[in-house]
């Protein structure tokens, strides 16, 4: 099939938005396209399977490669591996809650949920593509979108949260636009495969593989650079937040792993760096959550310790980690979504963020502190949910490398999971449980898109979480493609 | 060979519960839950005693030594070749034997609770969570894969984290259900890195092939272990030391215990099912199931038995001292987990030096009966009180004369007065400790002493001492209930002693408490599966028994009727007493590290340096920009002729730079 | 006969062309500017014609292109002084420094 | 040679045929200023029209003025822009005295223009620029009234003609070591010898002031401050794009012999031009300044572009300068409306700009993220296209330092959209009612900025005619 659909659906679904005129209109119309957009995700996920099935071992399947810019040798190429076929999953997911969730918002509802559906085209098109040009191309275009939803939409502080970030993450990918060119003007082309196919010297790979990791690190809050994550995702509306969490940063995620495939050398000579920051990031963000006291500030910062575990696992560079790598990206999508859908519920009807404030939400509304209770739980590493197959991933991954300072970097790396026990405990102890204040008492449960978007969000980590192997099924044939490269890298040292 | 697979259901049919009832308790069976819950657990028990038959009586012996069985075994996710998760469903004795425990505790308790959570809000939730622990509990019991053990285990901890935060909008009970579930988690990472050791060098995770390898002297992986070596200590020590340490903390070994205690905020019911015959048996199973390689390890072994040891003494020393009638069970109950611990300890894999394993096994088998009695009948009387204080009680023996029965036998039994089943699996104890270790031997000795003392302390104030409280009669007027019952209706009938839901299982287990001892257990379970002679040596009996009775006396001249000797030997003892009753200050040292250490001293600073220093560079960075754009704008002077001015000076730079510099 | 060297001839057009630049950037009055940005084209008008001359005495282009500048000058001054005149109007005076408006 | 004439010159010429008719309608009878417009809008379509079909190549007057495809193309561009100027400037004219004056020096700097860019001869080049300079200044006077007007014109001629003094000092100079004016028998006598380099920088100077490149940029902001917005649209985006290609065409043309020279002269006017100009703009409230800025910026980006001296380098050049004029001109046509209709021309008046004119905010908005590069608009791959065609040498200090100040832009672009959307405002401008025409000249803008980038036929057809070194 056309993975140009992919694109195609969600522009559809934007300038039909554009032409829509009341309200009802405009949901009903996002809401279809979305669910759209999940059904081809699916029957793409089915004709893949088949395709492996079948016995294709091409790297990437659906493959089109048309010529854009004929005079730069830009090309429109694009196909799809296991990897990004689940990040592709995810998004459309995501994309389907987050509709659901924003459904009763009435400001300015044209541009909101054309912002999002733009959002989500971007993400759509990074995964798909597989020209480096289109990649970039993508990548930016998802980013505007960000800034205006958190600053239009969002709540406190929220220009100065949606400059930094759009700033913050116009650095990352200009930092990427420098590698690129060192790219290009090496191999004479944007074409992944193709590059990959060529290689890179190890002195251009080690000088420009920096510029190009930074970049795509700074979206996948890569410390010390992830300081846009704590405000844009506490400023930004509930579905900006999902969408920032749950697809955004995984487009840095993805284009750090891409990267490191793409120059092995350099990712050896600096995977002790990438995992020194990614271990510092994974428990000091850990830390940095047990003292906040705004849930999605809470939620934030664990997301930096989460995606900490997926620069880890890439880092790692072995096949396990990067598995790992690439589940808990999945994983960490699905979850922070349900948890950041949980807080704007709560936050829509208490009208608070702060800890403090709440308490025993479970007795007036247990569906939504049960969905809270499911996102701590799978943020926490519950075996049965997502993050548990994740971590666990990436730590037997990293264990693999009987290096003293990778052994120290996986022990520390795993110590963060009873910080993030301390510090889910105390949210939920301090929110779901405990006595209940008046006003609060007589609040009201979920409402039926809200319970529609989190049932979906939780089957999507129940999935993963019960049965690991139809994920493994999907992404280990790509892992190995990947690993063919890096290791081709370790045997010529 | 014959097909156990059945015993897939035993585990499934709690699953299917809690899933249904989880799912839609609350809307369909807010009253029925109990029944259905009670009913599949009830199938499971059956299946259980039937796959024990099958397996001790039927075919589960070969040339007289059991089989392990691998019943089920399927790859649920694979790292890397030969290291994945498999679940699976293992038959061995150990397992049978855990199986008929957990399932048959796990029946009295639902049926207890039918009674004492009637009305309860949440009623089906409650049992939903029961379904959820024992599940977890029979998947733990069952697995092959010693990453499939984590799971449960993690599993079991949220479990009991859910149920003993039951009573949700009660503080104490939350701070008691986070810290039960941060302390064993703090274990468990001990457990995984453990569990990644061991894969690591033994290349598997499949517990019986980690077995394998690993216990033959010559084997690489074995080599590699052993060569392999971190401070001093080789890598199997490390691995099984941490592995240890998971099982310390969910069987609230020093120095991982402090949660137990606290833990008692739950439900009773729970408190009997978990933190007395089940959950936190956990930790002595997961020793006992790698055995094997325990054995190949002297040093592990030799912690195992300290930290055993020690833990007994020191709780049966604190649940002397305690008046929460709960507390002093739960001290008790980690004063017998210690038995076992240290029982493993010395023991030796195989053969007659292998009648430790048995013991500890056997003792974990009937402490699991009498133990939970003790729990359901302390049960029924903080129904009846509401109160969990010793002072509040007193004189019940003519209130509630079944409790009463089903008490004092359970305390004989764990006081180890023949013919009660504790006598039995203490003398094995004994014995094994006698046989390896004299200075274990007489810390177990005084421990059984203080045992009895502190039970029968615990038995009489409640059931003699004085007269029954006047709170007692009218408890049957009395709708003021503790925190977490408050909003709950019972009728009257269900006062006094409870409706007969809660009568009947004091009943049974009394039976049993009485009744398991003379189970010829060496029989079925040894560390080899082989069977074992092993016989009550009447001799070697005397000294523990006539210390138990000595204690018990003693115990009954302080508390049977009120007086003043207590208090005497209290002040005798003085500051050992308070440190006692303090519990040792290790709540406190734990206060102390968190509160004063990990959040002041770590949190604050990380949460300060990344708003202030982290961020603070990046605007530092904007307002710099902002700063110099201010402060040249004096170039834009307004004046033509500085403009002008300018021009020449970029010409003449040009000209000197291009015609004089860069030549 | 003895002429003069080209030398001297540049030296004067140069010497004429800072003099030029020299008041524009110190004479506070518009038109006196404009006078001297006029010295400044004289100047290059002397160049223009001295290289022809000298150099390149076969072909016209210098002395066309002299032509040229007089007559762009005269143009400019036109158009300047229109604008002095205008920008005397509205500040009612013709010094540079009133009209400084607009800056930073 | 004689019909000849006719289609090599036929953008000049019926250009020229404009300003006569404007001359007429001028001293014909007083008509209505609307129908004036209409008229004169109708007759500059033609004007863009003619230019478009029939390619042709050749130089008339012996070399003098040449002309090929790639320069019409460039032409046409003007044109173009021109076009859409005139159309959104209609509010501003339809109630001035001196409508047909205005077209006049417009249409009369236009030609100069021209004849610069297909100008072969150092002499028809001086004469197109100050053709095209002179006019300007007299129009940046258009509003009589203002003070700020008068100052603004001032300033462009004094500071224009010192440049031109400066350039006419380096003309002369190549004139006496190479005794010839006309570019194709000077290539053959540049040398490396140091009198041709300083007559050179002299040359580039002058260039440099008419594009506005630090340091030689200082007049830009005053004068598009002061000068009405119709004339600060042209002069930012016209004339600086008619300097631009015949810079280019010449650096590429003539200097080809000190090619490493005038590559570092770029590099460092282009770091300078950057740097100054986004600081500067970071601190700019009044729009038009604010414009200034980012465009002296932009040009710091072109700078590099050019400095690709690639085929791709003159390529991306036309390619970005068509783009700008979609893009900047769509927001100059915002801040021409909104300053004719309501009077305000500070970014600070915008908040909340939205809830009252959502149109114009969108046009506004596009047209910035344009300007800042952001996809899908085409700014992004004009600007990428620069970059690209400057990292050809290797320069990647460069590269670096321009993609983050890339950074820097996108603030205060982003700050005016901020102020658009989100700054609340108890009293922002009221509803305003826009000129049909001139609404049309914005969908024009947007129309482009979306296709330029998109269509890649578009660069692709300008690559193929392009011309590098």
């Amino acid at each position: 099939m056309n993975l140009s659909l992919l694109i195609i659906l969600p522009l559809l679904t934007a300038l039909l938005i554009l032409l829509s005129k009341q309200l009802a209109q405009i949901r009903v119309i996002g809401l279809v396209g979305s669910i759209a957009q999940l059904g081809t995700a699916s029957w793409l996920l089915k004709l893949y399977m088949d395709q492996r099935a079948a016995g294709n071992t091409a790297t990437h399947l659906f493959e089109t490669n048309a010529v854009w810019f004929k005079a730069l040798n830009i090309n429109y190429h694009i196909g799809i591996d296991g990897i990004a076929l689940a990040m592709i999953l995810l998004t459309s997911l995501i994309v389907v809650a987050g509709i659901l969730v924003s459904w009763t918002m009435e400001k300015l509802s044209k541009e909101y949920f054309f912002l999002l559906v733009l959002l989500s085209m971007g993400a759509y098109g990074f995964f798909i593509s597989l020209d480096l040009f289109t990649l970039f191309f993508f990548l930016e275009v998802a980013v505007i979108p960000k800034f205006l939803l958190i600053g239009i939409w969002g709540s406190g502080r929220k220009e100065n949260s949606a400059m930094k970030l759009a700033l913050m993450l116009m650095a990352g990918s200009a930092l990427v636009f420098v590698g690129l060119m060192g790219i290009y003007y090496n191999t004479h082309t944007f074409d992944m495969v193709e590059i990959g196919k060529m290689g890179m010297s190890l002195g251009v790979q080690k000088f420009f593989f920096p510029f190009l990791f930074l970049g795509f690190g700074i979206f996948a809050a890569l410390f010390p650079f992830h300081t846009w994550v704590p405000d844009g995702h506490a400023s930004a509306p509930t579905a900006a937040s999902m969408f920032l969490a749950g697809i955004s940063m995984k487009l840095g995620g993805y284009g750090c792993l891409r990267m490191a495939a793409l120059m092995p050398d350099a990712a050896h000579a600096y995977s002790w760096v990438i995992i020194l920051l990614a271990t510092i990031a994974i428990i000091y963000g850990a830390f940095a959550t047990m003292m906040q006291t705004d849930l999605k500030y809470i939620n934030a910062y664990s997301s930096i310790s989460h995606c900490g575990f997926v620069i880890l696992g890439i880092g790692m560079l072995n096949k396990t980690s990067i598995n790992g790598a690439v589940i808990q990206m999945v994983s960490h999508g699905l979850m922070t979504a349900l948890f950041f859908a949980a807080i704007g519920m709560i936050y829509s009807r208490t009208h608070t963020r702060m800890v403090a404030q709440l308490g025993g939400l479970l007795k007036a509304m247990p569906f939504i502190s049960t969905v809270f209770v499911i996102a701590g739980l799978c943020s926490l590493g519950l075996p049965g949910f997502s993050g548990f197959v994740a971590e666990m991933t990436v730590f037997m991954g990293s264990w693999q490398n009987p290096d003293g300072v990778y052994r120290a970097a996986t022990v520390i790396s795993a110590a963060s999971i009873v910080v993030t026990a301390v510090y889910i405990l105390r949210a939920t102890g301090r929110t779901i449980m405990g006595p209940i204040s008046d006003e609060h008492a007589l609040l009201s449960d979920a409402s039926w898109n809200e319970k529609l978007a989190a049932g979906l969000l939780i089957i999507g980590i129940l999935i993963i979480g019960l049965a690991p192997f139809l994920i493994n099924q999907l992404i280990m044939p790509t892992t190995d493609f990947l690993m063919i490269n890096i290791n081709k890298a370790i045997t010529l040292k | 060979m014959s097909n156990y697979l059945y015993i897939l259901w035993i585990p499934l049919l709690p699953l299917a519960t809690f899933v249904v009832l989880g799912l839609f308790g609350r809307k369909y069976f807010a009253k029925t839950a109990g029944i259905i819950s009670t009913a599949s657990l009830l199938t499971s028990t059956i299946l259980s005693f039937v796959a024990a038959k099958q397996y001790f009586f039927v075919d589960g012996k070969v040339n007289g030594v059991y089989q392990k069985i691998i019943a089920l075994k399927y790859t649920w996710l694979q790292f890397s070749p030969n290291v994945s998760i498999d679940m699976g469903v293992i038959v061995d004795p150990i397992a049978v034997m855990m199986l008929i425990v957990v399932t048959s505790v796990s029946l009295m308790v639902h049926v207890f609770s039918l009674g004492y959570m009637k009305g309860e809000e949440r009623f089906a939730t409650y049992y939903a969570f029961l379904s959820l622990f024992t599940f977890s509990m029979l998947g733990l019991i069952l697995s092959v894969n010693i990453f499939q053990v984590y799971m449960f285990w993690e599993l079991v901890g949220v479990s009991s984290f859910l149920l003993i935060g039951y009573y949700f909008n009660k503080p104490s009970a939350v701070a008691a259900a986070k810290k039960a579930f941060i302390v064993t988690r703090f274990a468990d990472l001990g457990f995984l890195i453990g569990i990644m050791i061991m894969g690591f060098y033994g290349g598997t995770l499949d517990i019986g092939l980690l077995i394998q390898k690993l216990t033959s002297a010559q084997s690489p992986e074995f080599l590699s272990i052993t060569s392999a070596s971190f401070l001093g200590a080789s890598m199997l020590t490390w691995g099984l030391t941490l592995i240890f340490m998971g099982g310390a903390g969910k069987s609230a070994m020093f120095p991982l215990h402090i949660w137990l205690p606290d833990a008692m905020e739950g439900p009773t019911p729970v408190s009997a099912l978990i933190h007395a015959a089940t959950m936190v048996v956990a930790g002595v199973y997961l020793v006992a199931r790698l055995f094997p390689i325990f054995s190949m390890d002297e040093t592990a072994l030799n912690i195992v038995t300290y930290v055993g040891a020690f833990s007994a003494l020191l709780a049966a020393i604190i649940a002397c001292t305690q008046t929460d009638i709960k507390r002093v069970l739960a001290y008790s109950t980690m004063s017998q987990i210690g038995y076992m611990m240290f029982a493993l300890g010395i023991s030796k894999n195989g053969g007659e030096n292998g009648l430790g394993f048995m013991a500890s096994m056997f003792h974990l088998f009937t402490h699991a009966f009498f133990k939970s009695l003790l729990f359901l009948g302390a049960g029924s009387v903080i129904h009846m009180l509401h109160s969990n204080e010793m002072k509040d009680m007193g004189g019940l023996r003519k209130l509630m004369p079944i409790t009463h029965a089903a008490f004092l036998i359970a305390c004989l039994a764990i006081a180890g007065i023949p013919p009660f089943a504790g006598f039995f699996s203490k003398e094995e104890i004994l014995t094994a400790a006698f046989h390896e270790n004299k200075l274990i031997y007489g810390v177990a000795l005084f421990t059984a002493a203080l045992t009895s003392f502190y039970m029968f302390r615990l038995y009489f104030n409640i059931f003699w001492s004085k007269e029954a409280p006047a709170k007692a009669h009218s408890a049957v007027h009395d709708h003021a209930h503790n925190a977490g019952h408050n909003d709950d209706h019972k009728d009257a009938q269900d006062h006094g002693e409870g409706t007969w839901t809660m009568k009947l299982p004091l009943i049974i287990l009394a039976a049993c408490a009485v009744g398991v001892g003379f189970i010829p257990f060496s029989q079925f379970i040894t560390s080899d599966g082989a069977a074992l002679e092993t016989h009550i040596d009447m001799v070697f009996s005397i000294a523990p028994v006539a210390l138990s009775i000595i204690a018990i006396l003693l115990s009954a001249s302080f508390y049977k009727k009120e007086n003043t000797k207590s208090d005497k030997a209290v002040a005798v003892f003085g500051g050992f007493y308070r440190a006692a009753y303090k519990k040792f200050y290790v709540d406190e040292l734990y206060l102390f590290i968190t509160k004063k250490i990990v959040f002041p001293l770590i949190g604050q600073p990380i949460a300060w340096a990344d708003r202030n220093i982290v961020d603070g560079f990046i605007l530092l960075l904007a307002s710099t920009t902002a700063k110099i754009s201010t402060a040249i704008k004096g170039l834009q002077s307004g004046k033509v002729q500085n403009y002008a001015l300018y021009f020449f000076g970029g010409v003449l730079a040009l000209s000197v730079l291009f015609i004089y510099i860069w030549k | 006969m003895n002429e003069v060297p080209l030398t001297h001839i540049l030296f004067l057009s140069t010497a004429l062309f800072f003099i030029g630049m020299y008041g524009l950037f110190t004479r506070r009055n518009l038109i006196t500017m404009l006078m001297s940005i006029e010295l400044m084209l004289n100047s290059v008008n002397i160049n223009f014609v001295a290289f022809n001359k000298y150099l390149f005495p076969d072909k016209l282009d210098g002395l066309f292109f002299s032509l040229f500048i007089i007559t762009i000058a005269a143009a400019e001054a036109a158009v300047a002084i229109a604008i002095i005149i205008n920008l005397y109007r509205s500040h009612q005076s013709i010094d540079v420094d009133d009209a400084t408006e607009m800056k930073f | 040679m004689s019909s000849n004439i006719f289609i090599l010159l036929r953008q000049e010429l019926i250009l020229s045929l404009l300003i006569f008719i404007l001359l007429f309608i001028k001293i014909g009878k007083e008509r209505g200023n609307e129908s004036v417009l209409n008229l004169i809008n109708g007759l500059l379509v033609v004007n863009l029209a003619v230019g478009l079909f029939g390619m042709s190549e050749g130089g008339i007057f012996n070399g003098m003025f040449t002309t090929n495809a790639f320069i019409v193309l460039e032409k046409n561009i003007l044109n173009l822009a021109l076009l859409i100027i005139s159309m959104q400037s209609y509010a501003w004219l339809k109630n001035h005295k001196q409508l047909a004056e205005f077209y006049l020096l417009i249409f009369t700097s236009m030609l100069g223009m021209f004849f610069m860019i297909s100008s072969g001869n150092l002499l028809m080049f001086y004469l197109g620029l100050e053709m095209s300079t002179i006019p300007l200044a007299a129009a940046a006077n258009f509003d009589l009234a203002k003070r700020k007007s008068s100052e603004a014109a001032m300033k462009l001629i004094l500071s224009s003609a010192f440049s031109s003094g400066i350039l006419l000092m380096g003309i002369s100079f190549l004139y006496g070591t190479t005794g010839t004016l006309s570019f194709d028998v000077l290539t053959a006598h540049i040398t490396n010898n140091p009198m041709q380099i300083f007559a050179f920088i002299l040359v580039v100077s002058g260039f440099a002031f008419k594009i506005s490149a630090v340091p030689f940029h200082l007049w830009t902001a005053d004068v598009y401050e002061g000068s009405p917005v119709a004339v600060t649209a042209f002069l930012s985006v016209v004339s600086k794009a008619a300097v631009l290609f015949t810079f280019t065409s010449i650096l590429y043309k003539v200097f080809t012999p000190i090619a490493t020279v005038w590559y570092s002269v770029l590099v460092v006017l282009s770091i300078a031009t950057i740097l100054i100009g986004n600081l500067f703009a970071i601190r700019q409230d009044n729009f038009k300044r604010f414009l200034a800025f980012s465009s002296i910026a932009q040009v710091g980006f072109i700078l590099i572009g050019i400095s690709g001296s690639a085929k791709a380098g003159s390529a991306s050049l036309v390619y970005f300068v068509l783009i700008y004029v979609f893009s900047n001109l769509a927001a100059f046509g915002v801040v021409s409306v909104v300053s004719a209709l309501a009077g305000k021309e500070n970014i600070s008046d915008f908040k909340g700009f939205y809830k009252t004119n959502p149109f114009l905010s969108w046009v506004l908005t596009i047209a910035l993220f344009s300007l800042a590069g952001v996809p899908p608009t085409a700014g992004f791959f004009g600007k990428l296209f620069l970059m690209m065609a400057g990292a050809a040498k290797n320069n990647y200090g460069l590269i670096i330092f321009a993609s983050l100040n890339m950074v820097v832009s996108f603030y205060y672009y982003l700050k005016v959209v901020k102020a658009i959307f989100m700054d609340e405002n108890d009293a922002p401008i009221q509803k305003l009612s826009i000129p049909k025409i001139t609404q049309l000249a914005m969908y024009i803008c947007i129309a482009g900025i979306i296709i330029t980038g998109l269509a890649s036929l578009v660069y692709d057809y300008i690559y193929s005619l392009s011309i590098g070194i």
